[in-house]
């Protein structure tokens, strides 16, 4: 069941990482979104797959009247996808102030930090 | 229970017996900071009342931590499954003399931080939100110190990391955003990995308590091998990266020295040692084997972190810049006790974050300090502080001793504590040359401490004051620091590096317990699962 | 001999200086000047208290006090007393007594004098604990502390490039040393198990029986060569003559210098008498010797003369040390003691001169006889000892040492050469200190020239006649002091029997008057000696002193270099070096461990299913090549409404829901910064660039897939799951398990992730709504700690 | 984008989803949705509300700023979950008062609290960033 989405995830962290290693702030952002929904489902498949019951209770019952889909990964990848959307959001919108206040998108530019003409501290005592 | 339930045997799935109140502590330092951090933020706008509410709660917080030390050093090992489910099935906060001692050291770091940053954050910041920061970044800190369940310390992760971002673009310098591209893009691939390799550990064992994995693991006919191996060595990369072992420690000198200096101070306290934490936890706690396996690997690390640490120390002008390979040195000490392994080393490192918490805090409010009363962070453009203040320059001097490891200073004990086990230790490959390295990586960093205070402090002005005199600006009367906020904290974590340093018993006690607490396991194991575990 | 346990008044001892440290600024405020009368009580009665050890000590007995410093380590504060300590610790006790009233006299009325007094204090204190230390660790603190204090009272006068270089100088070479030292230390520790010195001294051989004697010896000697300033390592003990005369007094006389000579002695019993020992020593110390003098005669300046003098005589007793002749070690004590005395007198009488004349260069100064009486007579009288002439306790170090040369058999005859040579020179410096400022014509000096007050002449008066009453009494000095420190060099008691005037004619009584001869000589042709060192070192044009600033600047240099070429600002290096070692880790432990997945079967997805992992793929591929910001848009949203499918095609509505939801606020959000951040998505990245991300990206592609097969093809343990399938509804009161997993099983997680929620929002609001403030200088701003009030934006 | 149809429709589209937002919140212990869900859904009709009538008419219309509802919403998780105290139970177990309404079975827990929480906290901070966003593109 699950060999078809295994795949499927590698092809996402293959496709998540070459846009992270670009230069461009905006394509490593696409990257990153790419990597939050590679990550997630990476965690629900190691939970196994189960085809299209959900882990929901009946009305009638106590517990479930099936097997169903494992719940816990759900959970935690619930959590996981509002973790990653947050922090997407953070660097979307600090990608944007960058470009604003740097007027460069290309992350080698950036050298306000560690400038490229860095001299060697003071000699002499 | 109301009748639409069934009837069910609630000691099958929860734990019936009362709860201590004084079990209460083990969220308590959690708990006090996000109420706090929440308050702070609904009470944004008030700008004058945020220092008071902030550092009230930060003091609670110490309390609340001291008083958890306290308990753990009594009772042994404490632990709470929340929502009073059986472990492993609820989310266990599970607090051993290691988590209990990091958690009160930071929480006194944060304290501290509180306290200078009434000083050097103006409105704005206080505005924007550096008290929620702070105090939800002290959640995730002692959240991860605390929690006993791998994907919940994921969770403390990344609340530390996002109120890291925060602080660290408070205030929106251009330099600021650019150190916070970096930190953040590298910090989030980091965090990732982490999850990754937590996602994947579900997938081997089903289950995500900490204790219920080491019991799995053990049980393991080959613990170091198969899938267990690439999980381990993710780990091994996550943690890396989140305690800036080179050469992933990039992010580290690309943006420690761009935001405030309370924030940098802070950071540099805290944020590294959680990745050092994180690695006992899961290496000595719950993969024991992976460790023995990576041990050369980690040994490596370890030497060339020192030493490249050290180099960079050397190579800076910026003092801040400067502080930040420092730190990075004392992580290469702190991984070296996690490359050998044994109680001792385990314990030096122990005490070595302790101490590399307080000290790299203490430096960069010192180097704020020195900002205040040079007007730059720059050595050429400094000089002439042991006459402007000379109390001030004594701090200096012991902090910058401390971090170099000269006795008789806090950095000292854990030196050669590390050292000794380093020479002792007669499988790792690198033994000698990790307590070598321990030792050289000492003497560079004394010589970048002691440039530091020639430059800035013996010297009579800054670059260009003639020889034997002092610059006029020097004879100016210093600016009035305002008073306490300031100096309150260094003095206290600067009399906290002293004490550690004289009275050196207390702490080795206590890493030496959170030492055998991580390394032998069953105390741990026992807390959680009880007799039968 | 086991030593006797004695109560805790001498550890007491060791702090009292310490407490002094802290009183001597408020007294000094207080007192000014004067205050040095009450001050040097402290060390007067640490100076009482360690003579009454003198008598049972020349009995043979021992004693040990102890205090649990660090017990969890083994580390006690603790004290080892005997013959050699209790030497040591009369002489840093008693010259400091009057070190600190000379330093009274000296800097009286200088700003920092109280400041200056805690200094000396603090090491005084560090040389105390130094010398009794017994455990190892603890004496090693002290040892290090001496180091710190020295660098402090080397660059006392901070305001000068040159002290502090010499200070740094200082700092770096005894704490590199120590750092040796320490790994030597710790050796010894781990390998014999034994932590106190006494006990190891009890069973001599213990460390030449672990098979690290090697490396420990050399370690030791590593710290104990660089405090000792042994040739390579003297330079900076000249340089150290920066700080103020009472500091060279103290530090170049019986304190720091000889700290490695004193732990040569004290590890003579347990690491001496082998063939390295007794090869590499006097190697080190004959060569230092020979170098020290000949530069001494080329200086011109009092103070600097006498520090080269130092270094010699360290490299005398280094030498005789390295014998192991018994005859030689009790040369060395009695030299150590009257060098002690004659050196520490003669800085002071040097400081004196400086101080009254305004120079103490040798060409400027002359006659000073009448002006400056009483010094004069000390010099005379310290000089006397210093040249090795009766009857003078120099004159009874120098027969016995001879005696102990000429004894020696292995290399008997090169080392008394050297020694010869060497106090003949020594004897040319001791003629040239007393005689050129006093004797002669008067010459004008910058300051007119007259006596000193008490406080400074006090100290030299003391120390030369000491000198000079301890020949006279030669045997009560050998059976209270030599006797007693000889037989804790030679780990056994030792009674010897010492004279002032030789009773027969011997070779050693011969060897002085050659030394003798061979000294009047060179005196007369001193200029012609002085410029010829000076071409000899001019034509070498190098020397270690040198070799220290190429160290300093070469490693600075490199440092810069290198860290510029690791760290080297480019955040795609970083990502390429990070995501290199993900894939690392990610395949090689497969790989390597043989955990690799069995050949996945074709799963028997339905149609649709096929078709939404297609569009998945096509959603991926879009995202990859989309050249314009709209399709990057469009192809992101199409990618994670597939994974909500995906999600949904599992029996995860939640997630799917969510998922669909997050992914609309991306896209909105990505849409809504978009426009603003204009930006031409094209991707510029050259082919060799994009072929080797490729590889990269492909490698973490590939090493995460083989993984999760390996792990999905396993059985799962569903042992949670089942829990919150059986009790969700039972106990939670909740049908929609995922749900009741967020809000109660696993609640704390919510907590933690709302907590991320709340402060993304503030983060973004920091963020949009805080205005950055112009740079001040261009590029790389200065945020200082109390910067300006930033402008709202709203 | 802002056209009069757009205008006189979003108030109604976004009561009507903040409403509907509710019912998702509450309906989640038992079926699919919950407080995020539902916290996501309304902020989404925050966001279409303020792009049709400008961000100053939203801010006009929830009273309080978006972070302080979402503070509001950590605080109330936080103490949902230290009611247990009391009751010498651990952190996060849950309480439950449950009566019934004519027939009508109403559960009030600590869990529903807690959800109501994480829907405050979503609402406000994603509304926040929305809001902030838009008023950047407005000037």
């Amino acid at each position: 069941m699950e060999s078809g989405v295994v795949i499927l995830i590698g092809l996402f962290f293959t496709v998540a990482v070459y846009l992270m290693l670009s230069k461009q702030l905006v394509r490593i952002l696409l990257g990153i979104a790419i990597l939050g929904n590679a990550v997630n489902m990476l965690i629900f498949t190691n939970g196994r797959l189960t085809r299209e019951v959900p882990p929901l209770i009946p009305e009638n019952l106590y517990t479930p009247a099936t097997a169903t889909a494992n719940p816990l990964p759900q959970a935690l990848v619930l959590t996981a996808i509002v973790i990653s959307f947050s922090f997407f959001a953070f660097l979307l919108v600090l990608a944007f102030r960058a470009y604003q206040e740097l007027g460069t998108d290309e992350v080698n530019s950036m050298r306000i930090a560690e400038p490229e003409h860095d001299q060697n501290p003071p000699q002499g005592y | 229970m109301a009748g639409s339930s069934v009837s069910v045997d609630l000691s099958q799935a929860m734990a019936t017996a009362p709860v201590a109140a004084g079990d209460w502590l083990v969220v308590a330092p959690s708990l006090i900071t996000m109420l706090g951090g929440a308050l702070c933020l609904m009470l944004r706008k008030n700008t004058d009342l945020q220092p008071k509410l902030g550092i009230a709660f930060l003091g609670a917080l110490v309390l609340a931590s001291l008083t958890l030390l306290v308990r753990v050093l009594d009772h042994g090992v404490i632990t709470m499954v929340m929502g009073s489910w059986l472990p492993p099935f609820g989310i266990a906060f599970t607090v051993d003399a290691l988590g209990a001692t990091l958690s009160f050291i930071g929480s006194i770091v944060a304290f501290c931080g509180g306290l200078f940053g009434a000083a050097s954050v103006d409105s704005t910041g206080r505005r924007y939100g550096f008290y929620p920061f702070l105090l939800l970044l002290m959640t995730g800190v002692c959240g991860a110190f605390l929690t006993g369940d791998v994907f919940n310390l994921y969770v403390w992760f990344e609340v530390l990391l996002i109120s890291s971002y925060g602080l660290l673009v408070l205030g929106n310098d251009r330099i600021q955003l650019d150190g916070a591209v970096k930190y953040g893009v590298l910090n989030l691939v980091g965090t990732n990995l982490f999850l990754i390799a937590t996602g994947l550990l579900y997938g081997i064992f089903g289950t995500l308590n900490m204790a219920d994995i080491s019991l799995k693991v053990a049980a393991l006919d080959n613990p170091a091998s198969g899938t267990l191996a690439t999980v381990a060595a993710l780990y091994f990369l996550a943690f890396a990266m989140k305690a800036a072992a080179f050469p992933v420690n990039f992010w580290l000198p690309a943006s420690y020295h761009t935001p405030n200096v309370v924030v940098s101070a802070v950071f540099a306290g805290l944020l590294t040692k959680v990745g050092v934490y994180a690695l006992i936890r899961v290496f000595v706690l719950i993969l024991p084997a992976s460790r023995d396996h990576l041990a050369d690997l980690i040994a490596l690390v370890a030497i060339v972190t020192l030493i490249t640490g050290a180099i960079g120390a050397l190579a800076q002008s910026e003092v801040r810049r400067l502080l930040g390979y420092v730190v990075i040195a004392g992580i290469g000490s702190m991984l070296a006790g996690v490359a050998v392994g044994s109680t001792l080393a385990i314990s030096g490192a122990i005490f070595y974050a302790v101490h590399s918490i307080v000290v790299m805090t203490a430096l960069y409010m010192a180097a704020g300090v020195m900002h205040m009363l040079g007007g730059s962070y720059d050595l050429r453009k400094l000089g002439g502080l042991y006459r402007k203040n000379v109390a001030f320059a004594g701090v200096f001097l012991v902090l910058g001793f401390a971090v170099s490891g000269l006795p008789p200073f806090s950095g000292f004990w854990p030196k050669i504590m590390l050292v000794d086990a380093a020479f002792r230790d007669d499988e790792l490959r690198f033994g000698t040359a990790l307590g070598a390295a321990i030792l050289v990586s000492g003497f560079l960093t004394t010589l970048a401490m002691g440039r530091v205070w020639i430059f800035a402090f013996w010297r009579g002005g800054p670059e260009g004051t003639p020889d034997g005199q002092t610059a006029d600006a020097v004879e100016v009367e210093a600016p009035q620091l305002s008073g306490g906020a300031v100096w309150l904290p260094l003095g206290i974590l600067t009399a906290l590096v002293v004490y550690f340093g004289l009275q050196p018993e207390w702490m080795i006690e206590l890493a030496t317990q959170g030492a055998s607490g991580v390394d032998q396991p069953f105390g741990y194991q026992r807390s959680v699962f009880g007799e039968q575990g | 001999m086991t030593p006797a346990l004695i109560d805790d008044t001498t550890l007491y001892a060791v702090l009292a200086p310490f407490a002094a440290a802290v009183v001597a600024p408020v007294l000094t405020r207080w007192f000014k000047h004067n205050a040095a009368w009450p001050l040097a009580i402290v060390p007067g009665l640490i100076f009482l208290h360690f003579t009454g050890f003198i008598g049972p000590v020349s009995h043979g007995e021992t004693f040990v006090a102890a205090k649990a410093w660090a017990p969890s380590y083994g580390v006690n504060f603790s004290v080892y007393v005997d013959g050699l300590s209790t030497l040591f610790a009369l002489l840093i006790s008693g010259i400091g007594t009057f070190i600190i009233l000379y330093a009274g006299g000296y800097l009286k009325g200088h700003p920092q004098q109280g400041r200056f007094f805690s200094f000396l204090f603090l090491f005084m204190g560090s040389m105390l604990g130094l010398v009794l230390g017994n455990n190892l660790i603890s004496l090693f603190i002290f040892w290090e502390l001496t180091s710190i204090t020295s660098f402090l009272l080397i660059g006392f006068d901070n305001l000068r490039a040159a002290s502090r270089r010499a200070a740094l100088q200082a700092l770096v070479v005894t704490g590199g040393g120590g750092l040796a030292l320490l790994a030597g230390f710790i050796l010894i520790i781990s390998a014999t198990g034994e932590i106190e010195m006494s006990v190891l001294l009890g069973s001599p051989d213990i460390i030449k029986d672990t098979g690290l004697y090697l490396p420990i010896f050399l370690l030791v000697l590593g710290g104990a060569f660089t405090k000792s300033a042994q040739f390579p390592f003297h330079f900076w003990l000249p340089n150290a003559m920066e700080a103020p005369t009472p500091v060279s007094a103290y530090l170049h006389s019986a304190t720091m210098v000889k700290a490695g000579v004193y732990l040569l002695m004290r590890m003579h019993p347990l690491l001496g008498e082998t063939a390295l020992w007794t090869t590499v020593l006097p190697l080190f110390g004959g060569v230092t010797l020979i170098v020290g003098t000949l530069l001494a005669v080329r200086q011109t300046d009092l103070k600097l003369m006498l520090a080269y003098t130092t270094v010699a005589s360290l490299g005398l007793l280094v030498m005789l040390v390295g014998t192991s002749h018994e005859k030689a070690l009790e040369g060395a004590v009695l030299y150590l003691l009257a060098h002690s005395l004659f050196k520490g007198c003669l800085f002071m009488v040097a400081g004196t001169i400086d101080h009254e004349a305004g120079t103490r260069d040798i060409t400027r100064l002359g006659g000073l006889r009448s002006a400056m009486p009483i010094t004069f007579a000390a010099a005379c009288l310290a000089s006397l000892s210093m040249a090795g002439l009766p009857p003078f306790i120099g004159f009874v170090a120098k027969e016995v040492l001879y005696y102990g040369t000429w004894g020696w058999l292995e290399l008997g005859l090169a080392v008394t050469v050297t020694a010869v040579i060497g106090n003949a020179l020594m004897l040319v410096i001791a003629a040239a200190v007393a005689i050129k400022p006093f004797f002669g014509p008067k010459v004008e000096t910058p300051k007119h020239a007259h006596e000193g007050p008490v406080l400074l002449f006090a100290g030299p008066v003391f120390l030369s006649v000491t000198g000079l009453g301890l020949a006279l009494i030669a045997h009560t000095t050998g059976e209270l002091f030599v006797g007693p420190t000889l037989s804790s060099l030679v780990g056994e008691f030792k009674q010897i029997d010492l004279h002032l005037w030789p009773t027969k004619i011997n070779a050693p009584l011969i060897l002085s008057l050659i030394t003798i001869g061979l000294g009047v000589a060179l005196f007369t042709q001193l200029d012609r000696l002085r410029s010829l060192v000076g071409a000899v070192l001019a034509a070498i044009g190098w020397g270690p002193d040198k070799g220290f600033d190429q160290f300093v600047c070469g490693i600075v240099g490199f440092s810069g270099w290198l860290t510029r070429k690791l760290q080297n600002g480019k955040m795609q290096t970083y990502m390429m070096l990070i995501f290199i070692f993900t894939a690392v880790a990610v395949l090689l432990p497969g790989f390597m461990t043989g955990s690799l997945p069995a050949w996945p079967k074709l799963p028997d997805y339905r149609f649709y299913e096929w078709g939404i992992l297609f569009i998945a793929v096509l959603g991926l591929i879009a995202v990859l090549i989309a050249k314009t910001r709209l399709t990057a848009i469009v192809s992101l949203g199409i990618q994670g409404f597939a994974v909500a499918l995906i999600f949904m095609m599992f029996g995860a509505p939640d997630l799917s829901f969510t998922q669909f939801m997050v992914e609309t606020l991306s896209v909105v959000i990505l849409a809504l910064v978009m426009t603003r951040l204009n930006l031409s998505p094209s991707d510029h990245r050259p082919a060799p660039a994009a072929f080797l991300t490729g590889v990269v990206a492909v490698a973490v592609g590939l090493g995460l897939t083989l993984t999760l097969l390996a792990i999905t093809q396993q059985p799962f343990d569903s042992r949670l799951s089942d829990f919150f399938a059986q009790y969700s509804r039972a106990i939670a009161h909740g049908r929609n398990i995922v749900n009741v997993i967020i809000v109660d099983f696993r609640g704390f997680d919510t907590l933690g992730e709302i907590a991320v929620v709340v402060l993304t929002g503030l983060c973004v609001l920091a963020l949009i709504r805080v205005r950055t403030k112009p740079d001040k200088d261009g590029g790389m701003s200065d945020p200082g700690p109390s910067q300006p009030q930033k402008v709202e934006a709203s | 984008m802002r056209t009069i149809i757009f205008r006189t429709i979003a108030p109604y589209l976004s009561a009507l989803m903040v409403l509907f937002s509710v019912f998702v919140l509450l309906r989640g212990h038992n079926e699919p949705g919950g407080g995020f869900i539902g916290g996501l859904i309304a902020a989404s009709a925050l966001a279409i509300y303020g792009i049709a009538c400008g961000v100053a008419s939203v801010r006009r219309a929830i009273v309080f700023h978006p972070m302080g509802v979402s503070g509001f919403g950590l605080f109330m998780a936080a103490l949902a979950g230290m009611l247990s105290f009391f009751k010498d139970q651990a952190f996060m177990t849950s309480q439950w008062l449950i009566f019934h309404v004519s027939d009508v079975e109403v559960a009030l827990s600590t869990p529903l609290v807690f959800d109501i929480g994480v829907y405050l906290v979503v609402v406000g901070a994603i509304g926040s960033i929305a809001l902030a966003l838009e008023e950047r593109e407005a000037d």
